[in-house]
């Protein structure tokens, strides 16, 4: 079996091999006069984010405009992993059921205290990337991950009980559902103003104060990363949650 | 001979780094291992994917520097659509020629390629969904089982169908 | 990027931040708002007054570690009590024991604090001078 | 501003390097921690210290101001979590039954440890 | 000529909508026999009324739809097909009636079940006959295959099983493994299921090597016609109830597998082609074979049923040695050639004889629960109707005179003489002294060799009137075919003027 | 609404999977209907759809997603959807399959996964969307990140089961995620070669830069194929399928048995088709020969392990593997240097033809199938051949189902596994590929082994209720009938009617696909 | 671009990488892995990928991580290879 292995492994890696080493069909590393960096579409990407949407960040706009729907999929498959693993792990013991033992169930003074100054902050921070990822590295699944683990952060320096409390397991599914929602909604909003799925820029009609379709793309972008961010931070809780548990959903680690 | 590992090197190493992570995904016994050695395995293929959009000295982060708003949208917008379909996209001097109070035009090569980012923040995110979902079915394999070595699992998996 | 939209943006945040976990950072009420400046405003001058420590302390730390001999390496348990009250003061005096090179809070249980010290000069220093500051930030004299 | 900055940095440089040397000849657990877990909480502040100078040094506009603002903000995060974390380590090597090597009883360097 | 008409798909049909009014009153064992006579005279109607259009040349022809690009569903009543459905939709009638007395005489299980399928089965015997193209063909071969099923495992035994599964995997394998293909490939030759009407289309795009091994494929790919490598699913197949036996096994099922290889020589070949192919005569040789070995195996069977199965294999190895002759080059030129008419010919003469055969050995064992042959001496006095039948009925099968066997087996041993195959023509003549050997004995120690002890009850008495009616008629009709055998002839001559240039 | 239906489809029952998940939180019994109406809407647009398609001149509907339309903005700045006849049918196909899978699964779903009912139901949804989204997305990239959404929920629709499918659900996701991320890998050396992510746009410029005999090209097809097959099970890639599916709860093996390698299969073809090209494929590569000998021995390998079998489920899956076999070695049967000599695709390529038609029969036959057994395995409390007896007369509609499902996968007309056989096999012919004709027919006849044993333990086997207080009566046809609930039998029955339906419309859709080659064809020249 | 950057990082990715499989303690495995996730965080970043790079370090080394540690606490710490 190892030996199998073995040979599988030096021949995958002899045709990667010989798939980069040719020199004069593999471009270079870092060459911008690969065929992909040359590409009109790249060019495209470079030279007109600014101008059909107004966001300086191109792969922001990238991701949440001319690939949005990539991005709708990338936040269905983060839906799908929640819903996925509650429903691999979850059990359900209802009455009496054994709490997980944890190695040391009493919260540490320290790291709640610093816990409790610094949770704020990371959420705050999170919400910085999620906002201002129009310009800067950041957007709503880079947020949502800050979020959620913030949550996470409750949860490892107390209890997930206590994590529970602020943030249920109901309520993590709900937001979960609520940010595809909000993604689809932009999409099917579009789609009701007469343009195509996902079509941001007829949405200035609708929009109070925003009289071009280009800021119309820049601002439903955001919500689309709202939603983005919504489904992660829900989701990245609950994971943890659930894996943390085996999927009792009490106490845990 | 300098000249030609400086221009591979990058995708030299993912290559090892990809036979390192299938050879855990496929030799490593334990189930666990085998989860770190898929998650070697992905990211590798992101190191390609960024590999390849780096464009090396000439580049910035593809993030335009927000000197307030002057790349005029209208103007900008007609151009590129012209520009991008007359002349190929290539040759963006012809644009200012074309319009001399013209918008800034982003340099193309003065950006790294951001389409691979894209494609790869994606695969991030899917990585961390395959991930979380592995080790999910990973517990629920030891709540059953009780064991997370494969040889073992295997033995109890074949007496299970006889049984 | 400074303009209305972004600034309203991060009011929006704020007011999320707040509502989402304004629990956890101030967790009782009873304190007025003037306090709490009047805190801010000694925590500030404790925190120069930490940050010189500190360098001392490096110091210290960096030539144990530099010296050819361990002589002066006495690692040991301190085990005292506190007169510190409230929770926090305990909590900013014992991460002050950590920031201080030398000297690593291992518990803090009720006002019994352990910590673990690495010469026997940090060990003397402790609680010290350090905890009558902390004390007076708090007004927990 | 720039020489000043400099030496911030070469300054924070050297404590890391303390804190290396520290964690390499260290006996036990415990003590290599102390110079772990504190050593960089200074250097890193020093390191940004300069940091912060050197961004002055070229000159203040708007995204300049935002960086200073960016660093501050990590020097406070570092200073905030960096004993914590130190604290937890210890903490959980202590109660895992890793009993430190004190004064009362001098141990050989080669002790086994556990790094987690 | 042919005529557009509905009357092809109904004869088709009118079994299949029997078998809806059979499920529909399977509470009422009365009205549902009732409902399979209605639908065995409605089809037998039909197929008659079709048969002065028949004579006259013009075929009534249906096309169901296109179900391959250039492949359609068509039924058309030739002479060929006519012939053979008329015996098929006759003999449903008599099968009726008597399958109606051994089933309740031995109050068998699953009744309904076992009429549906029956009349599911002469549903599909109807469409082989009038299928008007090689996928049509074997479109309802295959249907008849899966419908007699099962029937043949009607008793759900053992037994039942083990012939069930000889049985399914011989027709089934035979014809997946081996027509399929060729079919397949006949198609990506020529773009079309041949048109029986219409061989030459095959010839032209064809070879000789290609076209022997096409042949041989098809000829055992169409293993109904029990040609002997593949020829044990037959006896295997003797477990089922002997209505089956004798309806199926003696008339429909075998003589679906002897109409195909007559299709094949005479509407997939043309005969320019057939008359290159220097492979084909393996197929006289095994078929020739085929009747030998039957007939020396039949002589060693104790079991009733399994003699006669023995016997049909034989029978079958007359009509496909009469076929295999045309793909000699002896008969080039030949119009109309006696051995094929004689083929044809038997295929009613034979179903005639031999379904008179079963019927007396199922009427035997519903009236006394023997099987073997062995426990029938001096049986004739208790049950005279049922011998002098079965005397009839070997005679036939034997072609000894009055009876309608003569005149096929003349036509036969003719075209042997015709095509200059003397050995065949030994081999029939041997094989007709080995019929007299095995079938004429059992007549004889019925009438004339004592009861010995536990034979059979003392109180053997004549089985219900509705095994013995059917059997007589059967044995009058083998007499009757000898005397008035003129439309037959005629239809059979027609068929074998397909092999004209046209 | 109607120009919209491409992207609808997928959306509605997305909305759905996302309202059962929210909604079932609260009332379970919202779930079911829920997913059918999703299910249902699908279906509708999947239907418009495809009348677009047949309707339009160039026999394709291009749905730009976002607006970036190709005529305004470079091609591949956007997503874009590209519905054509095989993809438009394929879509019906997944949609009505998952509709009956979702109503069978009724009964089964509070039975093996009790108070997970919404989470089930919701990856149920998804994962028909993620395969609808595979079969009619025209980006490399985007179908990557849909194969991950329905590889995702199968692993969890699986591991969803008893203990032994959460380490078969493990295994395929190791050996699911090697697909996937060698497919991610191929895309990656085709992008760099070409710059481009759609998949025309890649065919274009590999056509049109002439990178035909690029190494890295090379690579990126190994790797695209290497990570498909695993996907599909091809035979030496397939170790993952047989436990997986065998052991998945009955309602996932009824969505995912029928569904995932055949769109894995189109995937294939697809790739094939548009983003190499039939010239890089059939021409330039020159694989047909070891790629046809390949399939011949999936085909047999397949057949002679399910005849190994004794657990029902687990020989369908091992029968799955050597269709898989089928389609494959029909996707290659085109013989190299065809489209060099000037033949046209449309002319030669009965083997696609019946590679594209046995992926829609054999989507039903496998549906058919499974559903049977599922049923059966209810009444016969466990999933062993042995345990099957008596089955014929305790439910007759259900074994009547199975006979049907049986007689498609052994090749008997008028089912459509006979027509999709012998569009396989004349293409064998046509293309001189004797082998791959013999594999087929000996597969059809190890078929009807497999599938004529169990009718036999069904149909002969006695049940113990049924004996001679009955025997020899009138109402012993009706005796000990115990029928399953209508949620199971209307599907199976719907099934098994599919079978038969396609079978007879046989020719209308071999005419679709032909078409389909044409364009294909002519996007080539063009 | 600074090569030599990228060059050392390179480097290093493969020791960390094998460490991280060849660990028998799961737990220090999943923190080397961190580490690998990190140093790749860097390497993107280096390398003009700051989003790649920002969604790695939120993503690799941080909640994998912790999914890992959190799986590995509740199965078993030591595996057998």
């Amino acid at each position: 079996m190892k030996k199998l292995a073995g040979i599988v492994v030096f021949t995958v890696g002899l045709i990667l091999l010989y798939g980069v080493s040719s020199l004069d069909d593999f471009p270079s590393w870092g060459t911008p006069d690969s065929p992909a960096n040359k590409s009109p579409l790249s060019q495209y990407f470079i030279k007109n984010t600014i101008v059909d949407t107004e966001v300086p960040n191109m792969v922001t706009a990238v991701l949440a405009d001319y690939r949005g729907y990539d991005t709708m999929f990338e936040t269905v498959v983060i839906f799908v992993a929640g819903l996925g693993i509650f429903a691999v792990v979850r059990v359900f013991e209802h009455g009496g059921a054994s709490r997980v033992v944890t190695a040391d169930t009493k919260p540490d003074i320290i790291i709640t205290n610093t816990c409790r100054l610094l949770i704020p902050l990371i959420q705050l921070f999170a919400l910085y990337v999620l906002a201002h990822g129009h310009s800067s590295p950041g957007g709503g699944f880079q947020g949502g991950v800050i979020m959620g683990a913030s949550f996470i952060l409750v949860a490892l320096a107390w209890d997930l009980d206590i994590a529970l409390k602020r943030f249920s397991e109901k309520q993590a599914f709900i937001c979960s559902g609520i940010g595809i929602l909000i993604y689809a909604g932009f999409g099917l909003a579009s789609v009701f103003l007469g343009e195509e799925f996902l079509n941001y820029g007829i949405i200035h009609k609708i929009l109070p104060g925003v009289d071009s379709p280009e800021m119309a793309r820049y601002y439903a972008m955001l919500g689309v990363e709202i939603g983005v961010m919504f489904t992660v931070t829900s989701i990245m809780f609950l994971i943890y949650g659930l894996l943390a548990t085996r999927g009792k959903m009490t106490a845990g680690l | 001979m300098e000249e030609f590992i400086q221009s591979r090197f990058n995708y030299w190493i993912y290559v090892i780094l990809m036979m390192i992570g299938l050879w855990g995904m496929i030799s490593k016994n334990n189930l666990i291992k085998k989860l770190i050695g898929m998650s070697i395995f992905q990211t590798a293929i992101i190191l390609f994917y960024v590999s390849v959009a780096v464009k090396s000295e000439t580049a910035n982060i593809p993030i335009l520097p927000h000197h307030g708003h002057d790349y005029s949208p209208k103007i900008a917008f007609a151009h590129a659509v012209s520009d991008d379909h007359e002349n190929g996209g290539h040759d963006d001097h012809a644009g200012h020629q074309a319009h001399p109070v013209g918008p800034k035009i982003p340099d193309p090569d003065g950006y790294a390629n951001p389409l691979p980012h894209v494609l790869m923040l994606t695969a991030i995110v899917v990585g961390v969904a395959t991930l979380g979902l592995a080790l999910a079915i990973t517990q629920k394999i030891y709540r059953e089982y009780g064991t997370l070595e494969e040889d073992q699992l295997l033995e109890k998996v074949r007496a299970d169908d006889h049984g | 990027m400074i303009d209305l939209f972004h600034l309203s943006l991060g009011g929006i945040s704020c007011a999320i931040v707040t509502w989402l976990s304004s629990d956890f950072l101030f967790r009782n009420d009873c304190k007025g708002i003037g306090t709490r400046f009047v805190e801010a405003g000694r925590f500030l001058l404790y925190c120069f007054w930490l940050l010189w420590q500190i360098i001392l302390a490096n110091i210290h730390v960096l030539k144990l570690a530099l010296a050819s001999n361990n002589q002066e390496m006495r690692p040991q348990m301190v085990r005292f009590r506190t007169s510190l009250r409230s929770e926090f003061a305990r909590y900013v005096f014992a991460n002050s024991i950590t920031l201080t090179p030398g000297t690593v809070t291992l518990s803090v249980e009720g006002d019994k604090f352990v910590v673990h010290a690495i010469s026997q000069k940090v060990a003397d220093e402790l609680p010290g001078e350090m905890e009558k500051r902390v004390a007076k930030i708090f007004d927990q004299e | 501003m720039e020489i000043v900055a400099a030496t911030l940095i070469l300054l924070g440089i050297v404590f890391f390097f303390g804190a290396v040397i520290g964690l390499l000849r260290f006996p036990d657990f415990f003590t290599r921690m102390h110079a772990a877990g504190k050593g960089d909480t200074l250097s890193t502040v020093l390191i940004i210290g300069g940091f912060i100078l050197y961004n002055f040094s070229q000159g203040g506009d708007a995204a300049n101001w935002n960086v200073l603002v960016k660093l501050c903000f990590i020097a406070i995060f570092i200073m905030l979590t960096s004993p914590t974390s130190t604290h937890a380590l210890m903490k959980a090597g202590y109660e895992s039954g890793n009993d430190p090597e004190t004064l009362d009883d001098e141990e050989p360097e080669e002790k086994e440890e556990n790094v987690s | 000529m042919e005529i557009y008409s509905i009357k092809p798909l109904l004869a088709f049909l009118a079994p299949l909508l029997g078998l809806v009014f059979i499920n529909l009153l399977r509470k009422k064992p009365n009205w549902r026999e009732g409902a399979t006579f209605v639908a065995a005279f409605t089809q037998c109607g039909i197929v008659f009324s079709m048969l002065p259009d028949a004579l006259a040349g013009n075929y009534h022809v249906f096309t169901f739809l296109e179900i391959l690009p250039d492949v359609h569903i068509r039924l058309r009543a030739d002479p060929m097909g006519m012939i053979f459905a008329m015996v098929a939709s006759t003999l449903w009638i008599v099968t009726t009636l008597y399958g109606i007395g051994y089933m309740r005489g031995l109050k068998e299980h699953a009744q309904t079940r076992f009429f549906s399928f029956f009349a599911v089965s002469l549903g599909a015997t109807i469409g082989v006959a009038f299928a008007a193209n090689l996928f049509t063909l074997y479109l309802f071969y295959e249907m008849l295959s899966l419908a007699t099923f099962p029937l043949v495992t009607h008793h759900q035994d053992r037994d039942a099983r083990g012939g069930g599964r000889t049985y399914l995997t011989y027709l089934l394998g035979t014809s997946v493994a081996f027509a399929l293909p060729a079919i397949i490939f006949i198609y990506a030759k020529t773009g079309s299921a041949v048109d029986f009407l219409s061989p030459e289309v095959l010839g032209a795009q064809i070879d000789p090597v290609m076209g022997g091994i096409l042949l041989l494929m098809l000829v055992f790919g169409f293993a109904k016609s029990g040609l002997m490598p593949f020829h044990s699913w037959l006896p295997g197949a003797m477990v089922a109830p002997t209505p089956v036996s004798a309806l199926l096994h003696a008339v429909a099922v075998v003589k679906v597998g002897v109409f195909c290889v007559i299709r094949v020589y005479t509407g997939v070949f043309d005969q320019d082609l057939l008359q290159s192919l220097d492979i084909g005569v393996i197929v006289t040789y095994f078929a020739a074979f085929t009747v030998l070995i039957s007939s020396l195996i039949a002589l060693s069977q104790d079991n009733l049923k399994r003699r006669l199965a023995f016997s049909t294999i034989g029978q079958l190895g007359y009509i496909t040695v009469g076929v295999s002759m045309l793909s000699s080059g002896a008969l080039s030129g030949v119009e109309s050639p006696q051995a094929m008419t004689g083929s044809i010919l038997h295929i009613a003469m034979h179903a005639c004889g031999k379904i008179t055969l079963f019927f007396c050995a199922g009427a035997i064992f519903v009236a006394s629960g023997c099987k073997y042959i062995s426990q029938l001496d001096g049986i004739g006095r208790r049950m005279p109707f049922t011998m002098i039948a079965f005397l009839i009925g070997a005679l036939s099968v034997i072609g000894l005179p009055p009876t309608g066997g003569v005149i096929s087996k003349w036509f036969l041993i003719m075209g042997a003489l015709e095509a200059k195959y003397l050995f065949v023509m030994v081999i029939l003549l041997t094989s007709s002294f080995l019929n007299i050997i095995y079938l004429l004995p059992i007549a004889v120690r019925a009438f004339f060799i004592p009861k010995n002890e536990g034979a059979f009850h003392g109180s053997v008495k004549e089985a219900p009137w509705q095994c013995v009616v059917p059997l007589c008629v059967t044995a009058v009709l083998s007499v009757l075919l000898f005397f008035f055998s003129g439309p037959l002839l005629e239809l059979c001559s027609s068929s074998a003027d397909f092999l004209k240039p046209r | 609404m109607v120009e919209h239906a491409p992207v609808l489809l997928m959306v509605v029952p997305l909305l759905a999977a996302v309202f059962c998940a929210l909604l079932g939180l609260r009332w379970k019994a919202l779930c079911l209907p829920l997913t059918i109406i999703g299910f249902i809407a699908a279906l509708y647009f999947s239907v418009i759809t495809f009348l677009q398609v047949s309707a339009s001149s160039d026999h394709q509907v291009i749905y730009f997603l976002g607006g970036w339309n190709a005529s305004e903005f470079p091609r591949g700045v956007g997503i874009e959807y590209r519905v054509d006849l095989l993809n438009g049918m394929l879509l019906i196909v997944i949609a009505a399959v998952a509709l009956l899978a979702a109503i069978f699964s009724k009964q089964f779903v509070s039975m093996e996964t009790p108070g997970k009912e919404p989470q089930y139901y919701a990856l149920f949804l998804l994962l028909a969307v993620g395969l609808m989204g595979m079969t009619i997305t025209a980006d490399a990239f985007n179908l990557y990140v849909l194969l991950e959404v329905s590889s995702l929920t199968s692993y969890a629709l699986i591991a969803m089961g008893s203990r032994r499918a959460s380490v078969a659900a493990f295994q395929y996701l190791i050996m699911g995620t090697i697909g996937a991320s060698f497919y991610l890998l191929g895309v990656g050396y085709l992008y760099i070669k070409t710059g481009s992510l759609n998949m025309q746009g890649i065919h274009d410029i590999l056509i049109g830069e002439g990178l035909l005999e690029s190494p890295a090209v090379y690579v990126a097809f190994l790797l695209i194929f290497v990570g498909v097959w695993i996907k599909l099970a091809f035979f030496p890639l397939s170790t993952w399928l047989p436990n997986a599916y065998s052991r998945a709860p009955t309602a996932t093996g009824c969505i995912i048995a029928p569904l995932m390698t055949k769109v894995s299969v189109y995937i294939m073809l697809r790739i094939m088709l548009t983003v190499f090209g039939p010239e890089y494929v059939y021409d330039e590569l020159s694989w047909s020969g070891p790629m046809v000998w390949i399939a011949v021995v999936a085909i047999i390998a397949g057949s002679i392990l399910a005849l190994g079998q004794k657990d029902l489920r687990r020989m369908l899956s091992y029968l799955i593997i050597a269709e898989v076999g089928y389609m494959v070695g029909g996707a290659w049967l085109l013989a190299p240097g065809g489209m060099a000599r000037g033949e046209s695709l449309y002319s030669t390529a009965t083997g696609l033809v019946g590679t594209g038609y046995h992926i829609i029969s054999d989507a039903a036959m496998t549906l058919c199938l499974f559903l049977a057994v599922g049923a059966m395995i209810v009444k016969a409390g466990s999933s062993r051949i042995e345990d099957m007896k008596g089955l014929f007369r305790k439910c007759p509609v259900t074994m009547a189902c199975f006979v049907v499902g049986a007689l498609a996968m052994i090749g008997v007309p008028p089912t459509c596994g006979f027509f999709s056989k012998w569009y396989l096999i004349s293409g064998a012919f046509e293309a001189g590929r004797w082998e791959f004709a013999a594999a087929l027919i000996i597969s059809s006849l190890v078929n009807a082994v497999l599938f004529f044993r169990i009718i036999e333990f069904a149909y002969f086997g006695k049940l113990p209720e049924v004996d001679d207080a009955h025997g020899h009566h009138q109402r012993h046809d009706e005796g000990g009938m115990e029928e399953n609930p209508p949620s199971m039998l209307v599907p199976l029955v719907l099934a098994s009617v599919a079978l038969i339906a396609i079978g007879l419309f046989n020719k209308e859709i071999a005419g679709y696909l032909s078409q389909f080659l044409n364009t294909v064809a002519m996007g080539g020249q063009g | 671009m600074i090569f030599a950057f990228d060059f050392i990082i390179l480097l290093f990715l493969i020791p960390v990488a094998i460490v991280a499989l060849q660990l028998k303690d799961l737990l220090a495995a999943a923190m080397v892995f961190g580490i690998y996730s990190f140093l790749m965080c860097l390497l993107w970043a280096e390398m003009g990928a700051v989003d790649v790079a920002f969604t790695e370090a939120a993503v690799g080394a941080g909640v994998s991580a912790v999914f890992m540690i959190a799986t590995i606490f509740n199965t078993k710490r030591n595996s057998s290879d």
